[in-house]
């Protein structure tokens, strides 16, 4: 199976009927596809709507409505539009209940860097860092590893995007939960061994009593 | 009293060195005439305060391109190369603000608050230099408001006097920008007599606004 | 995925003791129904925070006459000699606050900003003990957010998810609470299928609005 | 005359074509009545409308339309409404021109005092603070003295409203404007003489030069 797919099937779980959900660019807009059936969730744009859609045909673009990235998208009955003030009042004000975000390192501290590559890839924030900051649950969705590099690590060597530790880490290889006490180790993909992981990690990793097989659907 | 002027006549008041908001997110709600226009008539040495700068030959991205800016407040620079290429150059100097306290700094700006205390940044680059405050056990960041000289928005409809009605997405930062710059010059797709937008509708009032564009005028 | 309940299951979940915020002004745009029902079901000790208590039998005003309140954190309390007689004689703890701060302070509980920087009230008594922060040689007073249990909010439109639209000044506090509370009942004179509000019409976005009460019901 | 017409007539005369004007409950709204010809003045009622008038007959009222004190009013074409916050953002950033308020004193230093009499009178300061501290032109409307007691006095005894210097007091005696070197007067209302008004105001007054008669058309 597509590692992005994998994650994000995965993630979609995280899921609860009613959420609201902030999903960032990339991987975790994959995310929306894999709601399992019956489960209604309202989906927040930054820049300025709840109850986004995928646009359902190319015919209906217009181009006063597209998504986070500037993608044309499309809205559920009910949806609502605002500034971009009361937007980010939503994510600050803790109304948000998830947010989805992709991620360069997370380190034991469970502490995420998602923003920056100094001298290399200065994309600016956006609104990561009121994200990570403001949402009642942040899932980072990402690849394991980067050109077999570990991105999850013992201490995060690239700007941080929040002080505050991420709640869920959903990878190609592994569920991995942040707490007090370090990474724990909670679920692994299927097919993939234990020691595949540790080997992807250089963070400790305290390996859960309950350790699991990552199930895919509902 | 109509608020009406030409493309032109609007966009001349508008010095060299200025300093400038402009709505939008990633070209969508931009004032495209408005930026055209500034590209025209070849306007230099500009302080930008923007959500982005878009993509290359796309709504902000056109100023940058046309090397008219020398100074960029903004949130996210990631989907346009030509402005990282002069960030890092130098010929552009940037200040990255994450996205929700870039409108709050605006939103202070506007309506005459000292600052904005935000848990947003607090143990990050973004705190770097600046005060915190510690209320009730927790530690903030103290942010200075942003105003402009000049506010360039883009509506769906307004009245003469001024009243904007904004459409879905592309509302992000324009109605908080009208109440921030000095000078407020507006583009409408679709201008109507004064009466026409019921008060309830009027999403930016009209007092805030000096200037005001049609679509085709 | 209706939000519709009963006037009487709505205010059978705030507890005695319980801090709620009323949107109205003067009694214009207040949830009538709701301070109504409080009064019928003989709710005591609740810690309200709103723009003001109207007047003797009025609006908000009825909580006072039915010795409902021990807290009030309000603006004006000048047309309610009621309210005026029980702050005299300490039956009603009342912290009065600038009308302009007590909206901020309402918005920064909603929105998740540590406190609002104002200079209003600064050298004056609403400044005593409280913090002042300097910012660019200009001296502002630190105000605290506000938040609540409760918020009770009147609309003259809502759909049944919750979105909800406002009419004229019956808006006034309405909105920014309806982001404040911790559990939000908002009180409609028209009720909708989901759908008929229109995104860029919906005032306050149902994802933050808890119980809604129509006028019939 | 009648002092409350005279001093509405004057201030009246203050505002300027296209002014935003936000008007106090009592003596202030009276002066609405008394704009010049062709003017126009655009007025906001705090609690959140940009356009308001008086109502030209009652069976027109509405509930869910009132002025500042609860009085039932109306708007012209073009008018606007908002919420609280929005409100006192126009007041506290700036875009409001001229905000006539009543007083219960005004002192050497211009400051006034509005809102209180602690112990006997305790209304609260209603959206006055915001206003004398946000408006960029405060105009103090009021009767000269109260019950033969000056309330243009040395140094303010009540609790004060904002430490801003207030820019004109129009009076049914005098118009004076506060000064950095003091209260200066500048008008006396007709048939009224300098030393009536020295008379009736206990805080020291630097007349002015060009000192005439308050003129009440325009």
């Amino acid at each position: 199976m597509d590692a992005k797919i994998l994650i994000a099937q995965r993630v979609a779980q995280e899921l609860k009927d009613g959420d609201l959900v902030n999903l960032g660019i990339g991987l975790p807009t994959l995310v929306a596809q894999f709601l399992p059936a019956g489960m209604r969730a309202f989906f927040q744009s930054e820049n300025g709507l709840i109850g986004m859609q995928a646009l359902a045909e190319k015919a209906a673009a217009f181009e006063d409505l597209t998504d986070a990235g500037g993608t044309p998208a499309s809205f559920i009955p009910g949806a609502a539009a605002f500034d971009s003030v009361t937007s980010f009042g939503f994510i600050r004000g803790g109304h948000l209940d998830v947010t989805v975000l992709g991620g360069l390192q997370v380190d034991e501290a469970g502490q995420l860097a998602n923003w920056m590559v100094p001298g290399k890839m200065v994309p600016g924030m956006g609104g990561a860092m009121d994200l990570v900051s403001g949402a009642k649950r942040v899932i980072v969705a990402m690849t394991h590893t980067a050109k077999g590099e570990a991105k999850i690590i013992r201490k995060c060597t690239l700007p941080i995007t929040s002080v505050r530790r991420v709640d869920l880490i959903v990878t190609d290889m592994a569920v991995i939960e942040p707490t007090a006490e370090g990474l724990v180790l909670k679920e692994v993909a299927p097919g993939t061994a234990i020691e595949d992981v540790m080997a992807a990690t250089e963070a400790n990793l305290i390996i859960a009593a309950d350790i699991r097989e990552m199930s895919l659907s509902a | 009293m109509s608020k009406l002027t030409t493309l032109a006549a609007a966009v001349e008041k508008i010095p060299d060195g200025a300093s400038v908001m402009i709505g939008g997110f990633m070209g969508g709600g931009s004032p495209h005439r408005l930026i055209a226009e500034l590209v025209r008539q070849g306007k230099k040495n500009l302080a930008i305060i923007a959500n982005d700068t878009a993509r290359p030959g796309i709504g902000i991205g056109r100023l940058i391109d046309a090397n008219a800016v020398v100074k960029l407040v903004t949130s996210h620079i990631g989907l346009n190369p030509e402005t990282q290429k002069r960030m890092i150059a130098e010929e552009i100097e940037v200040e990255l603000v994450p996205q929700g306290t870039l409108a709050e700094r605006i939103r202070a700006g506007g309506t005459g608050l000292g600052g904005v205390i935000t848990p947003t940044g607090v143990g990050t680059v973004v705190a770097e230099g600046k005060p915190t405050i510690e209320i009730d056990g927790e530690t903030f960041l103290v942010e200075k408001p942003l105003k402009a000289d000049f506010a360039l928005i883009h509506a769906v409809r307004a009245d003469l006097f001024g009243n904007l009605q904004y459409q879905l997405t592309a509302r992000n930062f324009n109605p908080v920008m009208a109440m921030a710059g000095e000078t407020v010059i507006a583009e409408a797709d679709i201008v109507v007599p004064v009466g026409m937008i019921p008060p309830d509708h009027a999403e930016t009032v009209g007092v805030v606004v000096d200037f005001l564009v049609a679509r085709k005028g």
